[in-house]
């Protein structure tokens, strides 16, 4: 039960390993993961420890590497697809929404496809409008799939091995910008089930709902907000589908406000969904309306000087719940 | 600069592949075929005249494809398939019963209700599913075949689509793919000279859709759709190429939907020529197995007549069963979304 | 200024042939739209009117089909683009979202993207999964795009004239089982501009809010409950993006009581950010929570007696607006 | 079963393409060459120092093959980009000044500091844009050859691609549509051996990509990446054939590129032999062009100097603009989303 620190990929990278060592029906496919470990290097390591039987770089063909990843999970494999950056997912759309997502259910349950695709998301690099966006949105919309997105090293590992357990079609999201954060990480295998949230931090005042990195800002603004005698409770889903809200609305019954905040644009974001069922569900315990900060409705911008004003911050969260607090 | 590409293809299975043909292997592809087409037509009526909802694509004028590759395949073996799926669902193995029950949406059918024609799937004989996407079949065949490679277990994946799929990018991705790592893959291309209502002419350049293995570097198959002994040769070929390790083959094989693109009969516009449906129709693919059956003495008139009486007696049971079948619950609707 | 009876499908016919008549720029392009006129005849008699180089068969092909209409729109033409289904495009997701939406902001403003895209939604067919889906919260989560679902006859001919003359990508959206449905529309050309809403029908005591042919289940529903003395407001946004949130909130401060309609499900729908919008304004005008009517998550079922179960009807919705009035 | 494909591709430019060289010519292609060299040494530079954002793509290596193509084409002519656009953009004459002041992230940037290196645009010389998405360009490029045909303008459209995203989806079915209605494109395949860190030999079983043109009934033409007037003479011949209704054809391009992936040196892993990159910058395409120059006689040494020594002038001016010019104002960051 040995714990030290480890940065939010290498523990993601540790969890590959683990599971990979694990379970021999694991494999792992995508461009560049074999040879160079990855572009982030989240699979360091895998082909040395594993082979080039079990670790495999693929063409630029995102539809044949999703689908290879359906058919084999159908006859009983776990795969892994990794799906670079988060923003690729268009050329792939229709194996995660229409195939992946949708057997079980179409072929009235004859078939499970414990499928686990990784990919990067999120802004913050000057990476610009097609490789910096968060659409969880639309992967929590679909029936049938799960979406992960771990906001810490523990739950960079957790969440993976979880996702790779877990019998249905999974995507997990890492935060490229938390790459290099680190934090404390037991050693031996442990999975985070999907639809638990994690509490990150109690308070009395205000419920913030951050997803992914919006968590550490969450809990930066907290900490500030603390020194002025507010008290923020952080909670972080870890999985957008499914969603705990039974955590998120009784943290709200409680501190009878909510603040949602995301990298997303706001329009149609995660964060719409859950707001919406906490008035459906705390509307009486409300002291103002539920609260979103996420980005303004435009692509994601390159110039830095403008990609720090489109992503929310400690500073704009704590402003935020200052005018929930001052409302009521 | 040359404007026609010289082609790798190859034509037709080898010589002799009708030698030592057995009166078993005759009787088996005409059942197979036989049952697509009773189904095919039943079903197509039982639509027609409302009995039945949905909409459906059939695949009478095409068995010979289905039950050539079939025929060559084992309940491990997996295919995937495409909107137009009855036929290679049956030619698989898969029942009139729980097929009819399908159609009708009741709780006895392959997917209990919930996936309808374009999504007939039988697990228990690998027929990994119908699927309502173009080409949305085809990733997914190659995933089955790297599962089969994965494990070492002998088993091949086959793969159908038509035509007009052959234009979609994930048909190109995937083919590539299985090229690139030898995966045990049959991609079969059942041109019919239509995507819907388009002629091939239009959307595409090309005489010969093999012609486009030569673009991954592995071996193109023409051969004739109507034969299913023809048929039957290619694919053993390519199951054994599949096997020994050295990866995929495209078949084309060249074949026509007697109906329309979708149901029996719906031509709203003349978009095919009357006297080209009855010039494929002459050689349709059921009277040329007869007719080499009976030539060759392996078979009579009289086996044959056997095989569609006994057929047309499941066709009833399956219609039966499926009409006495329940409804599905609505209170159960969301199960199955997950694996819980 | 005549006016007359026509189908949703005839009248969008029209606007189709009045568009490329007035505008040579005008073209279409899609999947069986020129020989056979499109699979539910949006598109009869054009071919003929028009000729085969205005209007064109395509391979299938969606990736290109879309991505054709993006650069011939960015060299100044308006091309409309046929997506057969709705359901079909994850094959295209990446032109439509990361090129067609986002060209004009990547580049700084140097270039428009007059693109439309046909397409057809929605459930009530036995069409099962792959066939039926309502898509539009992923479309409007997404900067630089315009959605249009028209809900009559009238706004089916007014919202594809309105979208072909804007300058922006727009995607307009029929509903399937609405095709054959009549309504009165004028004979001369004329536009609806995309964001705003339609007050199909005033009331004061509860606003629905209601998307596609929910509008015509919403509008059945407020004539049986106006028998029982509750006075329904029906609201069609007609674009879900831009959202006419001015019309949505006026009404709710009016009736104070909220209720959104959709057809597809209700997790992460647009439901979800409608509701958001009306407590975010509305707050304290509220009598009652925002309530939500729309699919349960699961992909759409095969079976008739399933996907009636499915899709939100007049009475399911007229025991929503009852509960809503009875909280409160 | 054979399992060589054989092919139609065509080799090299045709014979004499070098008769009739000028002195213009040479220099024209020189200072193309030179230009991108230059800016991509120094904005690789910048951002390794920290002084520039963002990553970059950079085109070092591959020149002729952006300086050979764009000499044919005019303002009015199109063309389509990759995240490797830098090249494109500078050869279809792209100026320093807004393109430095774009990857700063100004706001006299050619995207105002919204798009950055993958999005390098100048609308103004039918430079379509560069793209992050891998084929994201090419659907586009055929829509630019659509509107060229459907006004009659006489215009073509390029578009440009590496070897690794001739494998992706979007590429098939964009040449086959481009060769179904005879579209005006030319389809330039940069093939530098590489997808990133993975070999073609690892993403593909052909040797040349342009075989892949039968599949779509078009020609295929292989040609020398490092000579611009080898590239220069083929494109031409692409561009007469799409002019005269012919319709669209492959250029295959074999190319290096001298840096990693992404900014100058990168290598993490050895995924490439040393040798093999010196052996490529031996041919480099600056240097084969400045040697045709020298000894033909049509230039001196003195003129490639002075080309050489303006540019480097330029590309400083193009620093001190970029630096000097204004940042974005935040509170216009939703200007541009619509057009209004
Ligand atoms: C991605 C996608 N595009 C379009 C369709 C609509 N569609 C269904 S079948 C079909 C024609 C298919 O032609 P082909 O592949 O030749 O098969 P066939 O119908 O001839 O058997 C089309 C366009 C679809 N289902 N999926
Ligand atoms: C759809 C998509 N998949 C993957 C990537 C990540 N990616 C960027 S460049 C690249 C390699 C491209 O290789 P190639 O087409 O040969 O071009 P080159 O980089 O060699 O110029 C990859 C995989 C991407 N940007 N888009
Ligand atoms: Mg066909
Ligand atoms: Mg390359």
């Amino acid at each position: 039960m040995t714990t030290r620190e480890l940065t939010y990929v290498k523990a993601f990278n540790e969890g590959m390993h683990q599971m990979m060592a694990s379970d021999p029906d694991v494999f792992l496919i995508g461009e560049d993961v074999a040879g160079y470990g990855g572009v982030f290097h989240m699979f360091d390591g895998l082909l040395t420890e594993f082979g080039d039987r079990r670790v495999k770089d693929t063409p630029i063909a995102e539809q044949a590497i999703i689908g290879l990843g359906v058919g084999a999970a159908a006859r009983g494999l776990r795969p892994v697809c990794d799906l670079m950056f988060m923003d690729f997912i268009g050329v792939a759309m229709d194996q995660i929404f229409n195939q992946a997502a949708k057997m079980k259910y179409m072929f009235g349950g004859a078939v499970s496809v414990p499928l686990t695709i990784t990919t990067a998301g999120g802004g913050g690099m000057s990476a610009a409008a097609q490789h910096s966006q968060s659409l969880e949105a639309w992967l929590a919309h679909i029936p049938g799939l799960k979406v992960a997105m771990p906001a810490s090293p523990y739950d960079a590992k957790g969440l993976i091995v979880g996702a790779i357990r877990d019998d249905n079609p999974t995507i997990v999201v890492l935060n490229k910008k938390m790459l290099g954060v680190k934090g404390l990480v037991p050693e031996e295998l442990y999975g985070i089930p999907m639809g638990v949230a994690n509490v990150v931090r109690e308070g009395t005042d205000v419920t913030i709902v951050a997803i992914a990195r919006m968590v550490v800002e969450a809990t930066k603004a907290a900490k500030e907000l603390e020194a002025e005698g507010i008290s923020v409770e952080v909670i972080d889903p870890r999985t957008v589908q499914p969603l705990d809200t039974d955590t998120i609305v009784t943290s709200v019954k409680k501190t009878h406000r909510a603040l949602i905040v995301h990298e997303a644009v706001e329009f149609g974001g995660i964060g719409a969904e859950i707001s919406s069922q906490i008035q459906e569900s705390a509307f009486d315990y409300l002291d103002a309306p539920v609260a979103r900060l996420a980005a303004p409705f435009s692509p994601v911008p390159y110039a830095p000087i403008l990609e720090n004003a489109y992503m929310p911050d400690a500073a704009r969260i704590a402003a935020k719940v200052r005018a929930l607090v001052e409302r009521s | 600069m040359t404007e026609t590409a010289a082609t790798g293809v190859i034509y037709g299975p080898r010589e002799g592949y009708r030698d030592g043909l057995t009166r078993g292997l005759v009787l088996d592809l005409h059942r197979r075929m036989v049952r697509i087409r009773l189904f095919e037509e039943s079903s197509g009526k039982l639509v027609e005249t409302g009995d039945m909802p949905g909409f459906l694509h059939l695949y009478v004028g095409q068995e010979a494809v289905a039950a050539g590759v079939m025929s060559v395949l084992g309940d491990a073996d997996q295919i995937t398939s495409t909107h137009r799926g009855h036929g290679h669902a049956i030619a698989k193995g898969a029942e009139f019963r729980p097929m009819f029950a399908e159609l009708y949406g009741k709780t006895t059918g392959y997917c209990k209700g919930r996936g309808g024609s374009m999504h007939i799937v039988d697990m228990s004989r690998g027929m990994l599913g119908a699927n309502a996407i173009v080409g949305g079949g085809i990733p997914i065949a190659i995933g089955a075949g790297f599962a089969s490679q994965y494990r070492g277990d002998g088993t091949v994946a086959a793969t159908f689509f038509g035509d007009g799929a052959s234009n979609i990018g994930a048909f190109h991705e995937s083919i590539n793919m299985a090229a690139v790592w030898d995966l045990p893959v049959i991609f079969v291309c059942e041109n019919n000279g239509y995507a819907e209502f388009t002629a091939q002419s239009s959307h595409m350049k090309l005489e010969d859709i093999a012609e486009r293995a030569a673009s991954y570097g592995i071996p193109g198959v023409v051969v004739d759709g109507m034969d299913a002994l023809a048929v039957r040769a290619v694919a053993l070929d390519a199951v054994e190429r599949a096997k020994s390790g050295a990866g995929p083959t495209l078949i084309e094989a060249k074949t026509y939907r007697y109906f329309d693109h979708q149901g029996i009969k719906g031509m709203r516009i003349p978009y095919r020529d009357p006297a080209e449906v009855e010039a494929w129709k002459e050689r349709d693919a059921i009277k040329i197995l007869e007719a080499i059956g009976t030539e060759s003495g392996l078979a009579s008139t009289e086996d044959f007549a056997a095989i569609w009486a006994e057929t047309q007696a499941d066709i009833t049971d399956g219609i039966e069963f499926a009409r006495n079948s329940p409804d599905p619950d609505p209170a159960d609707i969301l199960d199955d979304v997950y694996t819980v």
